[in-house]
């Protein structure tokens, strides 16, 4: 079975809690806005200078001065306000936004983060990625367990250059979630209906403890 | 003192040398120095090290300038933008340096605020740390990050006085105000020249201290991304 | 999440103990917290370090607190107001320690944006420099300071919507932007509790996220120099 | 004769440039204000966050939220703009004010300031002073040229704790005008009316160069 897209996405927004100011990232991440369950108030930030960040215009609304990080037209809310990259920054780095939901190449059993560059591939940079994973208080990656070619993503160490080194505080991937004690290490806490933990465990090389 | 312009050529005039340090405004096309781009381009000038969040598009922004290999080097935080940036990386022709994007923005901040260094957690135990001062604070490990300044900031804002105070669009502000304080000079292109006293003073973003020279451009306002949603019909 | 409050003793309620560090906005009597610092002193609320530019005059402002004894310690730049303020100190009941005004705002910011630590020129060959580590950049001497945070930071706006969003009137802004960033909580009062939309979003000086409470006060805003110029008579 | 503070001012404000922004200290400095030469457009800066100071007010247009950086009551004028003291001092620690122009205790010939502390005494505080002679481009010092019981301001060292080390360019006082190579030594490059090289020789203990 294993969850989809919408799924995982869906899974993820149960961490929102209200009054949770959130950052989201770009793919799956993004989806979770379409899930914030009721009752609970989020308000969503986007790196390059806004809090309060509204859906997706209509086509005559579309305004090339509001875009998101990742240079989608989107629309203000009645809360919005703008400001600065550096305050942008000030306010993430300083630890101001609640939770962080994020894609990844890979997460080590420790925490560590890679999603920025694969060596030998064009570098297209790591954005606001690694200030965020350093800054935001709780940091949740939403990625697929396996690579395309069936790899491993949840690893001993990150194969590849990390984002952040013992950042991330929960896993959410097709098959189930994992909480990260930083430094310490992992355990899975939830399976996707129809998943056992073998089915984890074959596509696991983290070490992680069950506690389903 | 006259700080208005009247054009992007004339306010460039005099300020380019081969060589130099540009900081350009901007994330993604938004809020970009259209016109002093094209002037950049147009002056010839060579060998630019160029601060700038992003690195434009193949025919927009400062793509123009990749185009015309007016660029030595490039400090961003991501250039995914852009075709032509990347074969000219891969072959060796352009140089970059990679700053997380709340480093870069902090380290133009401080390039303009007189730091010439500061602290940050943002890419401990990564490459970016390589190299780097560490320092413990309560038991948290940090690198040191330092101030940038440049010869020329290009910043573009919606409206501007004759003063040189600016006020920027929702957006569109991103790395403006701190680019126009870490320039040794500062041109700023604007929407709209409005009358002094017509800005709030409570919510000018860029006091006029900070620009030397300002002129009124004509902006495409291109949009990179064109995300939109349906309208519920009833 | 409501952070709207009924009143200041309302607004404290639960966050104030003994020994608390205490950042308080405002510069001389301009842009202080009249009400939260009253909520403070009827808390009872002892042993409070206290970081503020100045100290308030003998009745008002944080002379208050002065009057009563619940400050240990005072961080700011300027304290000349108050004369019992001077009382305590010489007598050797009150800390005291000085910051550059400058290096008291960049470290408020810092605090409250996740920088522990910068450099800076002020105070390089002078008191202030004693016992701080000192690192050359471009062959210039310059100083380390950190950042500071506060167990609460008490700040005064004109205007605020039910979402925290504060927007300062002219002088009044001072220390209280940096302020609202660095406490663990902050508290604001504010002239007048907007509807929520009716602040312009370009010009919100501070964002909710930096306000955990809020209450609308009744200010006296008391004048601390009155100068005034005379009428030309025709 | 020597100059009175009027005249002090008026020539400190001889220093004033077409375009260039100013910050004028408490005392004297802040009646320099009131000699901007014809021609000259000069914007001041207030520390507390303001730049475009305008004069005092009316009586019928005193506005507790406007105050400069001594908690005088000012005026706006239309180039006016506020900000925050962090703003303010990135401003000034970051060399884009042009001149300061502020009173002393003391001066030393290689250009080291005092003026806010006195051993032994009440200590108020330095303010912003520290900040703004360690950021403005060019410190002019405008002060008497002796104390009240006649002891000479012009040292070789200042006794007084320092303000800021070899930060002041020139010295404005009754007697004269001296221009300071920082950290090398001092010149005396105008007489006030009537007052000769021996009085200025006799009131002073800075070696200075004489360039009259």
């Amino acid at each position: 079975m294993a969850w989809d897209r919408n799924q995982m996405a869906e899974r993820a927004a149960k961490e929102l809690e209200d009054g949770f100011y959130v950052n989201l990232g770009i793919g799956i991440p993004t989806l979770v806005a379409n899930y914030i369950p009721d009752g609970v108030d989020v308000t969503l930030q986007s790196e390059n200078g806004m809090l309060g960040m509204g859906p997706f215009p209509y086509d005559d609304e579309v305004d090339p001065d509001l875009i998101n990080a990742g240079k989608q037209t989107i629309t203000e809310l009645r809360r919005t306000s703008y400001f600065s990259s550096a305050d942008s920054f000030a306010m993430i780095r300083g630890g101001h936004i609640d939770l962080s939901i994020l894609g990844a190449m890979e997460v080590s059993e420790k925490g560590d983060l890679a999603n920025w560059m694969i060596p030998g591939k064009m570098v297209k940079g790591m954005g606001g990625a690694m200030d965020l994973v350093a800054g935001v208080k709780r940091v949740v990656v939403v990625m697929d367990h396996a690579s395309k070619a069936g790899d491993p993503k949840l690893l001993h160490n990150c194969s590849l250059p990390l984002t952040g080194q013992q950042v991330v505080d929960m896993v959410i991937t097709n098959l189930g979630v994992f909480e990260i004690d930083r430094g310490k290490g992992m355990k899975l806490t939830e399976l996707a209906p129809g998943v056992t933990v073998d089915d984890v465990k074959a596509q696991t090389e983290a070490n992680f403890e069950i506690a389903v | 003192m006259k700080k208005i312009y009247p054009d992007a050529r004339a306010a460039l005039d005099g300020l380019t040398f081969d060589g130099m340090t540009v900081m350009s405004g901007g994330f993604g096309l938004c809020g970009i120095a259209e016109n002093l781009i094209v002037a950049l381009r147009d002056s010839g000038v060579k060998d630019l090290t160029v601060i700038s969040n992003n690195a434009g598009v193949d025919d927009f922004g400062l793509g123009l300038l990749l185009q015309t290999r007016q660029i030595k080097k490039m400090i961003s935080s991501y250039v995914g933008e852009n075709k032509e940036f990347e074969r000219q990386y891969l072959s060796g022709e352009l140089e970059l340096e990679f700053n997380p994007q709340g480093t870069l923005a902090e380290r133009c901040r401080a390039g303009g605020a007189g730091i010439p260094g500061f602290y940050t957690k943002t890419g401990v135990g990564t490459l970016i740390a390589e190299g780097k001062e560490h320092k413990e604070f309560d038991g948290e490990t940090y690198i040191m990050e330092t101030g940038l300044v440049a010869d020329l900031s290009i910043v573009k804002a919606w409206k501007g006085d004759e003063q040189g105070n600016l006020v920027f669009r929702k957006t569109a502000r991103n790395f403006n105000p701190m680019m126009a304080t870490a320039g040794k000079v500062t041109v700023a292109e604007v929407e709209e020249i409005v009358p002094l006293g017509s800005l709030d003073p409570d919510c000018i973003h860029t006091p006029g201290v900070y620009v030397q020279r300002l002129i009124k451009g004509e902006h495409e306002k291109r949009v990179e991304q064109r995300t939109v949603r349906q309208r519920e019909t009833a």
